[in-house]
C-alpha cells in the first residue's frame, strides 16, 4: 500500500534529527511540522523571518501579525524570534538552513528540481523563494507524489520543465518510498511503501531506480 | 525639533511624482501598508513601476492600483498567489510588465541599495530561465551570478510603533521586507499602528532607526489588530 | 533538549585546530571576548589568522596570543591603536602578516560569508592603496571595486543574555561586529554575562539567532559591567 | 585672530542644521557636538553602532558598555538606538549620513583627502572607517589646523600623501578660516577668522584660494 499523504509526511518527519533548522515549503511538505514531536526540539523556519514555529494555533488564539510562508496562522515556540525579510534570506543563502523540504513537479536523477514553472512560456510563474531555498539549503529534500494526477512520472533522467535549481535534490519522499539522489548514480531506492515493489516503483518512474547493493 | 509625524494620510504621501519607483511592504496580509496604498490610489500618481512580493489580489489596494493603469511595472517574486486575479487580467492583455524576482534575491537587491552596494553575486537563480542575461562568475569552484541594487524613489511600509524621530518597531512577522525597504528608498512613509513619545521605545528594540524614515502617519487598524 | 551551553571556557574552545581562521568581536574594550581568547591562549592552537578591528594592545588578549607566535597574520581595520606594542615588534621583525581593510568593508565581507554573497562591489577604498590588485568597475558612471566574502572557522563573540537555543541579545555598542562574525564562520563561541531561560528572552529583542551559535558559556564580567 | 581649536568646532558646528545625521571623527571632529546646543536636534551616529549619542557621562555614570568610535564613554539620547557594524556602515555606504567631519593630513583643491597614511611605506598604518565614510557620506567636511606643526601647508594643489577618498571634501575648516571646495575651481573662501588676511591664509597655503567673487 503506497503511503498516504500523512504517512508520507511522517516518514520524513522521521529522518529529521533534533537540532535541525529546517524550512518546509508551501503545501505537503507543511504538514511534515506535525509530525515532529514538540520535544524533539526542531527549528522550523519560515523565508518571512519567523524561527521557531510551533504549531498552528486553535481559532480563538490566531495571531493576525504572526503567518508563516503559507499565509497560514502559525505560533512561535519559546527560543523562537523574528528577523526581517533580508536577514531570513541571509540565513538561507549562507547555508544556516539545515534542510529544506520542497514539492516538485520534476526532480532529475542528477539532482535538478523544477518545481516553478511548467512551460518558458509560462505567462506569469511565481517563483516565490524556492530557487534560494534549492541553492542555499546545505541539504534539499523533495515530497511529492511519485507521479503526477494524471499518471505521469515526476522522477525523470533530466527535466523538461524549468530548472528552480541544479543538482540540488539529495532525497526524494513520495507515495511509493524514499529516494536518494546519488551524484554519478541518480536514485536509489533507500526504502519502498509496504508493499509496493521495486518494479512498481521502477513502472511509476521515467528515471532509472536503482538499489543500494 | 524632529517631528516627522504627519496629520493625514494625504499628508503622508504628498508629493510621490509620476513615474516614480514606488516599494510597498509586506508579506501576505501582515505588514502590509494598506492605508498608504489607499491613500496613494487617492493621491494619482500613475506610470508607477511598483515592487512588492506579490502583486495585489483582489479589487482593492495594490491589485485597485493596477486595476486603475496606473502600474507599469511590476517586480515581485509572486505574482500568481490567490486572487490576484487583476494582475492576470492586465499581463495577458499586455498592458502590465512584470520582473519576476526570487525572494531573497528581491530582499538583498533592496538591502544591497540600502546598503551602497551597487552589485553582488548570488548562486540564487543560476543556471535557471531567471539567470538569462546575467553575467555569470565562478567564484571557488561555484558559478554565481551578478545581481544589482533595487533602489526606489518612494516606500510605503507598515510598522508597529514610532517615535517623532521616525524610530520603528515591528511586531513578529510584520517585519518582513518593511525595514529592507526603509532603507531602500528616497521617501519612507510608515504607516503605524502606535505613537510612542521620544525614548519611550527600548533602544534595543528598535528595528528601523529613524534616520531611514521621513514621515509617519498613525493608521488604528483596530481589533483584533492591536 | 538543544542545549548549546558549556560548563567551562576549555569546553568552549575545544577543538579549534591549528591553522584556523578565527574572527574575534568588539570594538575597543566593548563586546571583547576577553575570556574565550585567555581560553584560546590556554588550548593551544597555533598558525592562526586573526580576525579583528584592532591588532591587540598591551600584552594580554589578542596581543599576548600573537607574543607567543600563535598568530600568522592579521586582518583589520586598525592596526594602530594605543598599545599596540607587540604588533607593532612583530610587524616589524617581519613576524605577521597584515591585510588592512576599512572597517565597513570589513563588516560587509564578513556579512557577506554569512549570507552566501562570495563578492560584492562597493565604492569604499576605490583609487587608493587599499584597492590595489581589485577589479575596479563602474556602475551607473561610478568606480567601485570588488571586495570578497570572508569566512571563517571559529568565532569568538561576546553577548549579553543568551538561552539554551544560543539565542543572543547584546547591550549598547556591545553589539558592534558580534552579530556580522557569529554569521560569519562554522562555529561560533559566545561568552555571555547573563543565561536566561528559555523563552525568557523577548523574541523581538533577539539579535542573534541561535541558529548561527554553537557553543555559550557563562562569565560573569562583574561590576560595573553587570 | 586665528580660530582656536574650540572656536573652529564651534564655527562648524554652527553650520549644521537640525535634524542632519552626523558622523563626526576621532579628535578634533568629536568636539563639534559640544557646540551643537541639545535642543537643535542633531543625530550623531558612530560607526561602532550608535545612533542618537548624547553628551559625556559624568566620571560617576559611565556605562562600560556605550563608547564611540574613539573609545571615550557617551550617552544615548531619548530617541536614540543601537545597530550591530554592517548595519552601522551599510547606513554609512548607503548615503544615509548627512554630513561626516574629519580630519586630514591634506585636502586637494580636487576634494581629495589623504588622512590614514603617511607614505606608502608606511608599515602599518590605520584606517578605520575613514575610507567608508569618505566614499559614503552625503557631505564631508574636513576640520583641521590649516598647516602642520612645521608650518607645512595642508591645503594642496595635489595630495602627497595616499589617498583616503577621491573627490569627497565639500568644506574645510581651519584656524584661519572657511574654505569650500568647488568643483572645477578649488578652495573657495567662504569666511576667514577674524583679524586673518586673505594675504595670510594664501601663503599658509600650497593650493590657490579663490574669492567667491
Amino acid at each position: 500500500m503506497p503511503y498516504s499523504r500523512s504517512e508520507m509526511a511522517a516518514r520524513a518527519a522521521a529522518d529529521i534529527p533534533e537540532g535541525w533548522v529546517v524550512n518546509l515549503g508551501i503545501g505537503m511538505p507543511t504538514a511534515i511540522a506535525d509530525h515532529v514531536p514538540l520535544e524533539r526540539e526542531v527549528i522550523f523556519q519560515s523565508e518571512n523571518g519567523v524561527i521557531g514555529m510551533g504549531p498552528a494555533p486553535p481559532p480563538d488564539r490566531v495571531d493576525p501579525w504572526l503567518i508563516n510562508a503559507g499565509k497560514q496562522p502559525v505560533t512561535l515556540r519559546p527560543g523562537g524570534c523574528y528577523v526581517h525579510h533580508a536577514d531570513s534570506f541571509a540565513m538561507i543563502r549562507g547555508g544556516h538552513i539545515d534542510l529544506c523540504v520542497l514539492g516538485a513537479f520534476e526532480v532529475a536523477e542528477n539532482g535538478d528540481l523544477a518545481n516553478w514553472a511548467t512551460s518558458e512560456n509560462d505567462t506569469a510563474p511565481a517563483v516565490g523563494g524556492a530557487m534560494d531555498l534549492g541553492a542555499g539549503a546545505k541539504r534539499l529534500w523533495v515530497l511529492m507524489e511519485h507521479t503526477t494526477k494524471d499518471g505521469r512520472p515526476k522522477l525523470v533522467p533530466s527535466c523538461s520543465y524549468p530548472l528552480t535549481a541544479l543538482r540540488a535534490v539529495r532525497r526524494v519522499y513520495t507515495n511509493l518510498g524514499v529516494f536518494d539522489v546519488v551524484p554519478g548514480r541518480g536514485f536509489v531506492v533507500v526504502e519502498l511503501a509496504p508493499g509496493v515493489s521495486l518494479e512498481q516503483a521502477q513502472a511509476a518512474s521515467a528515471a532509472r531506480l536503482h538499489t543500494s547493493a | 525639533m524632529i517631528n516627522k509625524i504627519v496629520q493625514s494620510l494625504a499628508e503622508a504621501v504628498a508629493g510621490i511624482k509620476d513615474g516614480s519607483t514606488v516599494l510597498i511592504g509586506g508579506f501576505g496580509s501582515v505588514g502590509q501598508p494598506d492605508a498608504l496604498i489607499e491613500a496613494l490610489i487617492e493621491q494619482g500618481a500613475k506610470d508607477l513601476t511598483c515592487v512588492a512580493n506579490n502583486a495585489g489580489s483582489g479589487r482593492t489596494g495594490l491589485a485597485r492600483l493596477m486595476e486603475l493603469g496606473r502600474v507599469r511595472k511590476i517586480i515581485c517574486s509572486f505574482p500568481r498567489s490567490s486572487g490576484s486575479v487583476v494582475f492576470e487580467e492586465l499581463y495577458k492583455a499586455g498592458k502590465i510588465e512584470l520582473e519576476i524576482v526570487p525572494q531573497g534575491t528581491l530582499a538583498e537587491r533592496l538591502r544591497a541599495a540600502g546598503a551602497g552596494i551597487p552589485a553582488f553575486y548570488t548562486a540564487t537563480a543560476q543556471g535557471t530561465l531567471l539567470a538569462r542575461g546575467k553575467e555569470e562568475r565562478e567564484f571557488d569552484g561555484r558559478l554565481y551570478i551578478l545581481e544589482r541594487a533595487l533602489r526606489a524613489d518612494v516606500a510605503l511600509i507598515e510598522a508597529w510603533e514610532a517615535d517623532r524621530w521616525g524610530n520603528l518597531t515591528y511586531r513578529a512577522s510584520g517585519r518582513n521586507f518593511n525595514p529592507v525597504m526603509a532603507m531602500a528608498a528616497d521617501l519612507t512613509i510608515a504607516q503605524v499602528q502606535h505613537i510612542r513619545e521620544l525614548g519611550e521605545i527600548d533602544p534595543e528594540r528598535v528595528i528601523t532607526p529613524g534616520v531611514y524614515v521621513q514621515r509617519v502617519v498613525r493608521v488604528d487598524r483596530g481589533s483584533p489588530w492591536v
